[in-house]
Parts: structure tokens; C-alpha cells; sequence
């Protein structure tokens, strides 16, 4: 399968006449991120609320630096697992804004064509598996996908991601289990974001760190802080070195924080104030924007035009994606099977 | 007093509560935030946290330890924060809740609420109607109420019942179905299908949200003088089957509808034993009207399409009673 | 060449792994051991462990495994001890694998092999019968061979279907049943049913260890001038409903009869087909013969009471005979 | 409910004139060492070879002293949740061995009356639970035993025993999580035999220990001698402090050898010949023994005194089992629900 080329993020690239390599990769970072804010902005807060999409809607607000981090990092062939707060990885493998929308709205211009919504979306051509609802069913799966790959004799890897609350499923438990005993190429990815919809860690789990149970699976782990993209990016590289080398699975626990609601319709009152402004202080893109600065990558003129010019790709793909048509109703019937179904459907 | 569908579930389980005090709830979410639909809104506050476990994402264990307490003389209320989920605690209700009576003799009194059913743009996975999966479990209860006044009476029964209970909570109905329900308190029996509507012509067995749509349908059909009877099960296992045969007795004319997919689901078992039971009465086929085979898909033509209509109620009951 | 119904499993993996070297199979103690009941003995010697991969005891990592091996291109054929764990599974497999293709069109090849069934004083969680839990999700196949030359071509297509299938081997038949194979390479397609017995009276219908059943109860009412027509599904889901139908039109009476208790067995969504779709050319109500909706027991005489037995099949057949 | 007074081992205790305490503790080990060994070697080596016994048979030779050491540290009302080679748990209780052959030979003279056969038998008023055969799944159950405990400030524990292949099924993971998280009195007891079935440790868990999991639940593990009787006695008792004080699940890693088969139809040919001999060399009866004559705390007539004992007392046992009569198939609808059953039996 030809390995699927990421979006160029041109302005970053071309500013960066900088000496520094640094400053590409901080470009490419910031496209990233903003894109993954603004896409997900429109559909929580303009879409959702104007009831243009329907269901459950989830972001990573504030989150953004992990799957950016960590999909930049990803070859293209290697196989991904986002969770629900992971939208950057499938911006970074070239899914299109358009198709993001267009599944959230249940068109046909979306990746699963209106069977299904929201992040429940994967392409295997782009190596990218849906997950399903069921927390930390994916980690199994991309054991299963690891081993392949180890079958197959390939230098591919796994990326799985999942979040606290995630750890408190057997799946996981079996899933790592079976990667470490198997020693595949798995790298596991944890948004330890401090809460499970509206359950503290404290109600979550009797160890202060996800990382605290690699010992219980012979793996090694690292903790970063979940809000420093550049810090995430090594803490992965060294993963994916690891994972690649037959080392076995590898496990990041990237500390940061949910901010907004478990999802569109929670207000989350039960989040401590001081949490949303202390949090809010270590923003991702915040950070790295004046990281940027007090480096001289970019000037504010430089930052504010990726902004702008991200906004409208923006506004473009919500027009497209509301001009995609909604599936024909005989597709109800489509796809249960490889073959056409005839039983149990008229 | 007028209440939704979702406030009589909740009046149920605070009664009781307050009743007994070896009724407790345990799930996700359940406590401070009073669960992902409000069910348990107020009782964190008013029970506290020793009679209100907050849970970490574990169904199995959420399940394990409502038998755990339940063994020792408890009576756990857990909740499935959606009924899809029950799928990965499905090891514990079938193979260790439903048996320990039958093998040792060992009650568990337990409850497992499950909101379930589609209609809410929820997709594959917030969407489902599990029933099926447990209607052929000795030793569970399977019990899928429809109104609110019945939903307040079977919660009620479910608690005090000395079996395991899945008791399945229609989404759908939450906040669109009100009742009136006495100020006095009551229970409604499990295991005791009611006639929802008295009709003559042809029976329309159901339960759950379906019984909306065979009302709906009945209405239209009686301006064309067919004649709806409706059976709600309410529990869907064990059956009432007298009731539903002296239904069918009655109109010799039976229709099976569900929300629930074709194939496996309730409403086969109830259309065999209409055929074996109450062979001679009939006068036509027994039909069923189901969901296709299919997963519940997310965009809304294509779930509108999934689930069993009024226009198709109509169209069959029309076909069956010229039949 | 004659072989048990064990070895013709044995041989229809051994052979796909040869043919095609993307098969493997995972599991527990299925290498050094060669499973819990030797199906896949030698195949650690002959095909080496990065195709017979030991698992430790996980079966939802199993199935979830197998699931991720498949949409990477591999053909896994996974294998619960018994099938009895299988519940352990339950999510992946009706949630994950069966929905995958529906959701994002991703395909999942599988084959998940189950040991199933009683008759050997396996007690409440070595003798169940779960095809009817997996007979209610869209996206599963569910197979369930009779006779050795079945559970060599069944096995084999399983592994070949681009769709997830559920295997379902009754362990009475491993070693008791044995049949004549052919030399040469064959399949036998998953979704037909075939006549096991040509007969004009009345249709049984019917699956794995049940065939062995009906065939005696069939040749004693033979001696009374009865003419049986046995006909077995071999694949529970999707259903061939059109077989079924057929030999009803022709028969005009029918007994459904499987191991698996009565309330949601798979036989009462055939005996709803038959009540819908051959109404009219019933002579007789639709009879079902299972065992009763209670947990297997282990101690010999109440496991002999719970199985559907030879002369049970024979009083009912009498009694639809003569209706 | 009125505990439950364990069967005395009348010579043993008689005998100990000894002052030193242990001595009589060493009496009563011995005496449900050589029970255990004595009821199971009956039932594995001799009835199932006679086709007296139908069905699975586990046994526990070589691991016996982690029951018999458990079982003495727990208190008559606390809830035992045995595994499948736990015999000595019942014994202690007082199940007499007349009931346990009975059971295995489906009897109404067993504790399950033909119900269910072999260990999986309980009996709520000896506060003893029945496993299911999926392994692992009593551990959330023996969580929320914990927390009916605790839900009514009785200072009674749970004791909860797996294998160490069990320690892989996700119910191991979420019921230590659950009760780690609520604080929940239970004592883990593990038995690391090292073989699950015929899959060796190496195939099982890529870390060293099963006690290298606790720091994922932040709960305190120790490993001790599984043949050391006195040992584990000690380890238990701890653990068992540690929980009845309030502080949550404890974990007591007991490593030992499987002595035998998976089940009475394995030959266990995959087990290499010199960690037969090897193990066979700590047999945990015979170590006992050794100890007591060494320490003067009994005489070898004593010792055959106690084994002649209980062979008379085993052989009374079967024939009183042979003599129990097999349920009437009418008892086959009993007891599926609280009320007899009219649907779905005709
Ligand atoms: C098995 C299961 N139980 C419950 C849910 C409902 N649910 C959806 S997301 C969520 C919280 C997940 O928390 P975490 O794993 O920390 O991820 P986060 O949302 O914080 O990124 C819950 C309980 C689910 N999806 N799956
Ligand atoms: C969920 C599940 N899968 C498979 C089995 C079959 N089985 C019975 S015992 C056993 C091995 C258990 O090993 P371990 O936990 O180490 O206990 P041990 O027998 O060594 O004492 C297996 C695989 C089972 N009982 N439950
Ligand atoms: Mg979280
Ligand atoms: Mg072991």
C-alpha cells in the first residue's frame, strides 16, 4: 500500500527559512494543532449547538499536543489507533476537514458514509482503525494488528491511544498483556487527562500514575508533560524506536487536561475552578506560540496568517462537508456482509 | 402526579432506597453527576457516598461486585451507563449471576439497569436493544417497561426481587413519555404482560418503545374499523405466555413488533409458541415486524430507515386483516 | 477415508495453513499441548510458534487480537477452550468484529472455534450450547457441522469467508461421530442447510449433535410407517430459511429441535419463519423440542433429563403425525 | 449467622503436650495437609480411575499448604472465595469429606446435590462462594463481597485465591482495581504453580512476579515459599491485618509447583522431568513432617498415627458418598429462580 503523504502545512514550511530544524517541525506542530482546535471548535461549539450535528461529540481540547506529538512521529505505514480525543492523527495521515464534517453531519461525504459518526471514523488503506465505543477495546486490536505485522516481518508498529479511565478495563489489562508476553511492536499512548468523564483519578485508580503499572506488564514507560509537543515528540520517538527494534511495547503517559466537557452537552461543574484556569495557563498552542516567538522562528505576523489561513480551509470544508448529501436509505442494508444479505432484511 | 418515563425510574430507585437499607447503586458516573442521563441526579447528596459507588470503567467488575454484594445479602442497583456496554460484563450475568441459585442454591439480588434502544442518532453503540442476548438466560429476568407508571412499579419489583434483574430502560422514552402515577406507592409484578389497548381484530405483541408506534398504527387503523389489540410484555423473559395466548385466542390474528433486529430476537420465541400454542385459533400468518439484520447505523435516514415505522405497522395490519 | 469429526477439523485448518500462509491459529495451550482436546495437535511441530501462537488465558485479547490480525490482512482462527468462555469474549466479537465492515468497510476474516455442547458431565460451564447468542448479531456467521465431512468443508470455507465466523465444534461428536471424507480437496459453503434424511411426513429440523438424534427417533418411526425429513442447518446465521421453507411446503408439519434451551434458541426464530412464511401449508402446529430453560446440570440423571432424547422426539412426532 | 466451627484435629491437638505453640499449630497444619492430600489423591488416582467420578478433576498436590496456612489465618466469619485447588479451604470450614465425594460423584450428598460437580461447590452459610469455571471472575465478585462488609462496618474480610494464569483475564484487573480504589478488604492469594494448563509463566506475563502488578493498584504485595506452610501462615496473617485495619487489598504471592496434571486426563508431558524431581523434593507434607521430628514436637508414631487416622476417616467418607443416592431428574427445574419455574419447561 503506498504510504499516504501528510498535508503540507505550506506557510509553516516555506517561513521557515530559520537555521534551527527545530523551527520546520514547530510549524508543522502549530498547523496541526490549530487545524485539530479549529475543526473541533466549529463542531462543538457552532455545529453542535446549531444542531447541525446530532449524537455525541467529543474533543481534546487542550489535549491537541499528544496526538500531534505523536502522529508526527508515526511513518505512514505504521498502523494508528486514535481514541476519541485524537483528531490530529487523522488530519496528519491527510483525512480532508471536509471529511471530518461531513462524517460528524452523517453524509456520504464522511469516512464511514452516515453508518456511523462522530470520531467512530477509520480508512485501512490510510492505516488508521475506528475504534469502538467500548473504552480500551482498541488495545487488543492493535496487539492483534502488531502481531500481524511482526508475521509479516515488517518494520511497521502500532500507535494505541487511550486515556485514564481507559486503564480501568480488563481489555487493557489483556491487550498489554498479550503485546508484552508476545513482545510486539506496540506503542501505547495515555492522555492521562485526570478525569473519566466525571470520575477523578482518585475514583479511577489506587496508583498515582498509569505509568505505574508497566512494571506489571515487563515494559518500560515514560511520563510527560501531555501539554509540551516537543517533549511528547521525544518521549514517542523513543517509543517508537523501541517498539521498532523488537523491543516489545513501549508505554507514554502524557499529563495534561480535558478543557471542556466529557463531551458537547456537560458543563462539567464538577471541575474545580482553579483547575480550569491552571490548566488553561499551559495551553499547547499557547505555549508553543511563544516558544516560537522567544526564538524568533516566527513573528506574531507569521502566526496570525497560519491562523487566518487555516480558518478559512475551515469554513471551506464545513461548506463542503454541508453540500455532501446524506445517504440513500437502501444503504441501510449495505455492507453487513461481503456478499449481499438476503436473510433477516426484507 | 405526572411524571416522565425517566423520574418514575428515579422515584423507584429513591424509594427503595429509602426503604431498605441494603439497597445501594453502583456505576460510571452515577454519583456526583447522577449518571450520564440524570437517573440518579440528587442521590449522591441525599444516600451519600457509602450507598452511591462511583466506579472506574469496569462493567465486569461493576457486574462481579453487584453479585459480591448481592451474595451477602445486599441489594445492588448497578447501571450500564448504555446498555451496549453490558456486552463486556456479559461473562458475569450469564455465567455467574443467572447460576448460582441453580447450582448452590445461593440468592443474588441484584439489578442491572441498562438504557437502551435507538431513535437518538446514537449509532452502533448507543443505540442497541440487548434483550435478546439475556431473554435466554435461566435464572435472569429480563424486564423492558414501557410506561412510566410501569417503569416506576417494575424498578420497584426488581429491587425487592430475590433474582437478577436486567432491567432495560428505552432511551427513547426518558424524557418523551410522561404518566400519571399514584402518590401512594405501588409495584408492578414481573413476569405479567398487560393489554395495553383492548381490540378485536388482530394482536400486536410488543413492548418497550414499540408500543408507541403499534398506538400510533392502532389509531390510524381503527378509522379504517381494523381493530388493534396490544399486548406490552413488559418482561420479556420469562414470558407471559398465557397472556400473550389468550390474546391471540381472542383475534386469532397475532403480529410480533419489535425494535430490536429480526433474527434472534424476542419476538421469534413469542411467534413460536403462537404457532405451537395456538395453532388452531389462528387465521393468518404470524407476522413480525423488526429492525433489519443490521447494525444501527448513525445518519438519520438511514436509522429512520432501520427502525420498524407506523406506516409499517399499518401496512401489515391492513395485509393481515384482508389476509 | 474414513476419520472422526474431530480429525476432519484437524485436517481442514492443517490444510488451509498449508494452502495459504496467512492463516495461523491462536489460542490457549493449542501448541506444545495441542489444545484442551487435541484439534490442533502436531501443528506446533509442523508449522512452527509464529503460526501456532499460545496465548496466556485472555479471551477477549484473543478475540480482539484475532480481530486486529485480520484487518491487517491475516486469516486467524482462534479458539475458545470451550466454548463456553466465549462470553468472555463478548464484546469484541459482537461489537468489534461483527460491525467493522458495516461501520468503515473494513473487513475482518476470522474463524473463532468453540467447543460446545453436553452430554459429557461437563457440568453448568462445559456443556452450553451459545449459538443463539451470536444467532442475533449482524455481521457474525454462525456455523454448527454435524457430521465429519461438514466440519472439514464448513471449517474450511470458515477460514477462507471474508466475514467473521463463529465455529461452533459439539465436543459429543469429536471422537463418537466418524465419516468418510474425499482425498481430493472440497468445501462445503457456510448458509446452506442440506437433507440429512429424504422423508414426506413431517420435517425435523435441526443441527449439530440433534441430527444423531432425530436420524434414531427417524428410524424407529420409520418401522411404524412415519416418514421423517431431517433436515440440518449447519449454519444457525444467516439462515436457510428457503431449505427450511422448502421441506415444510413438502412435509407440511415441523419440529424444530436443538440442544440449546427452548426460550431464545435459534429454533424459535425458524419456527417464526415457518408460521410466517408456510402458513398455509401447515397441517399442524409448529413443534419445538429443546432443553428446558434451566442451567446444564452435571450429575448424570439430570443431565440425561435436560438433553432432547430419542423417545422425546418420537412421542411428539406420534402426537404431530396423528394431528 | 453462627461461625462456623472448623473440625479439630483431636489426635494432633491432644498430642501437643509440647509447649512450644507451634507445635500444636504444626498439628493442625498436618492434619489438613494429609486431608487434602489424602480426600484428592482418593479422588484423582483412584474413583476417577473407576469411573466413579465423571467430569474434570483438579487437584492441588504440592500446593496444599497455601489453603491449609489461608484457611487458618481466616477468621470463621470472614468469605472465602477458594480456586480450583484450594480443597483444605473446606475442610477447615467443616465440609466433610463425605459431602466432597458426594459432590464429585454427583450425589445429593454433595454441597451442590448433582447441580454443578467437583470444586465448584460453596455454601453461603459457611460464607464460602462457588467459582464459576472462567477463572478470575471471582475476583470482582469477592470485591463486592468486601464491600457488603464494609457497607456494614463488619470487620470480616474477604480471602479470594487464583492461579497464576488467572492473573491474566481482565476480571483479575478490574475487581483489583475496584476494590483497590473503594479500599475493600481483601486478601489476594495467589498460587504461581507456574504452569497455567501447559502454558509455562514465560507464555503468561512478561514480568517476573505476580507481585510485580501490585504497584499498578497501589496496594502491598509479598512473595513467599507456596511449600513453607509456616511461612505462608505468617505472610497471610499480615495480609489479613492489613485489610481488616482498613488499608485495602493485599496481595501474598505463594510460589509453588503443580504436582500433577492440569486435570486428571494430563499427563503433563510437557512438563520438563526435573522440576518433578526438583519440586518433589519441597513437598510441603513431607517438609512439615521433617520439622515437627526435628523439633521434637512430635514422634514418627505420632505421624502415622495422624495418616492412618485419616485414611480410616477418607475410606468411611467414600463409602458413605458411594451410599448417597443420585437427585431425582424431577430436581433438574429446581432452583433456577426463587419461585418455581412455569415458562420455558413445559
Ligand atoms: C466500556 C465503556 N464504558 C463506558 C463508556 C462511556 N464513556 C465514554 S468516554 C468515558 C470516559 C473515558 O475516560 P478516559 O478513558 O479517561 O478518556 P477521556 O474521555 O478522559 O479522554 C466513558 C465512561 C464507554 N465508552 N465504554
Ligand atoms: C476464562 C477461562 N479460560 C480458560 C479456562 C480453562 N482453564 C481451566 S484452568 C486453566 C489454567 C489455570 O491456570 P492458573 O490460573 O495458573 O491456575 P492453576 O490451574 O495453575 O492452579 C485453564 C486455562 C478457564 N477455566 N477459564
Ligand atoms: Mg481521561
Ligand atoms: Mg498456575
Amino acid at each position: 500500500m503506498a504510504a499516504v503523504k501528510p498535508i503540507e502545512p505550506p506557510i509553516g514550511v516555506e517561513l521557515s527559512s530559520n537555521p534551527d530544524p527545530n523551527a520546520e517541525l514547530a510549524f508543522r506542530f502549530l498547523h496541526y494543532l490549530l487545524m485539530m482546535r479549529e475543526v473541533e471548535d466549529r463542531i462543538e461549539r457552532k455545529l453542535y449547538r446549531q444542531g447541525k450535528i446530532l449524537g455525541g461529540v467529543y474533543v481534546g481540547r487542550g489535549q491537541e499536543a499528544i496526538p500531534v506529538a505523536s502522529g508526527m512521529v508515526a511513518e505512514p505505514d505504521d498502523v494508528l489507533f486514535p481514541s476519541h480525543r485524537d483528531m490530529a492523527l487523522y488530519l496528519i495521515r491527510g483525512v480532508h476537514p471536509r471529511q471530518i464534517f461531513a462524517q460528524y453531519m452523517g453524509r456520504i461525504g464522511g469516512l464511514t458514509r452516515g453508518k456511523d459518526g462522530n470520531m467512530h471514523m477509520g480508512d485501512i488503506k490510510l492505516k488508521i482503525v475506528a475504534i469502538i465505543s467500548a473504552m480500551a477495546a482498541s488495545v487488543p486490536v492493535a496487539a492483534g494488528a502488531a502481531l500481524a505485522l511482526k508475521y509479516k516481518g515488517k518494520k511497521d508498529i502500532v500507535f494505541v491511544f487511550f486515556g485514564d479511565g481507559a486503564t480501568s478495563r480488563g481489555d487493557w489489562h489483556e491487550g498489554i498483556n498479550l503485546a508484552a508476553v508476545q513482545r510486539l511492536p506496540v506503542v501505547l499512548i495515555c492522555n492521562n487527562n485526570q478525569y473519566a468523564y466525571s470520575t477523578p483519578l482518585s475514583k479511577q485508580m489506587a496508583c498515582e500514575n498509569v505509568a505505574d503499572r508497566a512494571s506489571g506488564y515487563g515494559m518500560p514507560a515514560e511520563i510527560v508533560d501531555g501539554n509540551d509537543v516537543f517533549a511528547i515528540h521525544e518521549s514517542v520517538r523513543r517509543a517508537a524506536a523501541h517498539a521498532r527494534a523488537g523491543l516489545g511495547p513501549y508505554l507514554v503517559e502524557c499529563k495534561t487536561f480535558r478543557m471542556t466537557g466529557h463531551s458537547a452537552h456537560d458543563p462539567a461543574n464538577y471541575v474545580p475552578k482553579h483547575l480550569w484556569e491552571e490548566w488553561g495557563r499551559k495551553d499547547p498552542i499557547l505555549r508553543l506560540e511563544k516558544q516560537m516567538l522567544d526564538k524568533g522562528w516566527a513573528s506574531q505576523g507569521d502566526l496570525d496568517r497560519v491562523r487566518s489561513d487555516i480558518r478559512s480551509e475551515v469554513d471551506e470544508a464545513v461548506e463542503w462537508a454541508e453540500k455532501s448529501p446524506y445517504p440513500e436509505p437502501s444503504e441501510l442494508l449495505d455492507n453487513v456482509y461481503e456478499k449481499p444479505q438476503t436473510d433477516g432484511v426484507e | 402526579m405526572e411524571v416522565t418515563y425517566l423520574e418514575a425510574i428515579r422515584q423507584g430507585i429513591w424509594e427503595e432506597m429509602e426503604r431498605d437499607p441494603d439497597v445501594f447503586i453502583i456505576g460510571e458516573d452515577i454519583g456526583v453527576y447522577g449518571g450520564a442521563f440524570k437517573v440518579t441526579a440528587g442521590m449522591l447528596d441525599h444516600f451519600g457516598e457509602r450507598r452511591v459507588v462511583d466506579t472506574p470503567i469496569s462493567e465486569s467488575a461493576i457486574a462481579g461486585a453487584s453479585i459480591g454484594a448481592a451474595l451477602m445479602g445486599l441489594r445492588p442497583v448497578a447501571e450500564m451507563q448504555f446498555a451496549d456496554f453490558i456486552t463486556c460484563a456479559y461473562d458475569q450475568l450469564v455465567n455467574f449471576a443467572a447460576k448460582c441459585r441453580y447450582r448452590w442454591g445461593a440468592a443474588v439480588p441484584m439489578v442491572v439497569r441498562a438504557p437502551s434502544g435507538g431513535g437518538t442518532h446514537g449509532g452502533p453503540f448507543h443505540s442497541q436493544n440487548p434483550e435478546a442476548w439475556f431473554a435466554h438466560v435461566p435464572g435472569l429476568k429480563v424486564v423492558t417497561p414501557a410506561t412510566a407508571y410501569d417503569a416506576k412499579g417494575l424498578i420497584k419489583s426488581a429491587i425487592r426481587d430475590n433474582d437478577p434483574v436486567i432491567f432495560f430502560e428505552h432511551k427513547g422514552l426518558y424524557r418523551r413519555i410522561k404518566g400519571n402515577i399514584p402518590d401512594e406507592e405501588y409495584t408492578v409484578p414481573i413476569g405479567k404482560a398487560s393489554v395495553f389497548r383492548e381490540g378485536t381484530d388482530i394482536s400486536v405483541i410488543t413492548y418497550g418503545a414499540m408500543v408507541y408506534v403499534a398506538r400510533d398504527a392502532a389509531d390510524e387503523l381503527a378509522k379504517e374499523g381494523i381493530s388493534i389489540e396490544i399486548v406490552d410484555l413488559r418482561t420479556v423473559f420469562p414470558l407471559d405466555e398465557a397472556a400473550v395466548l389468550a390474546s391471540v385466542r381472542k383475534t386469532s390474528k397475532a403480529i410480533l413488533l419489535h425494535e430490536d433486529i429480526l433474527s434472534g430476537g424476542v419476538g421469534g420465541e413469542i411467534a413460536a409458541r403462537i404457532a405451537e400454542k395456538a395453532f388452531d385459533h389462528l387465521d393468518g400468518p404470524v407476522v413480525r415486524i423488526a429492525a433489519p439484520d443490521t447494525p444501527v447505523p448513525f445518519s438519520p435516514p438511514l436509522e429512520q430507515a432501520f427502525l420498524p415505522s407506523v406506516p409499517k405497522v399499518i401496512e401489515k395490519a391492513r395485509w393481515l386483516y384482508n389476509y
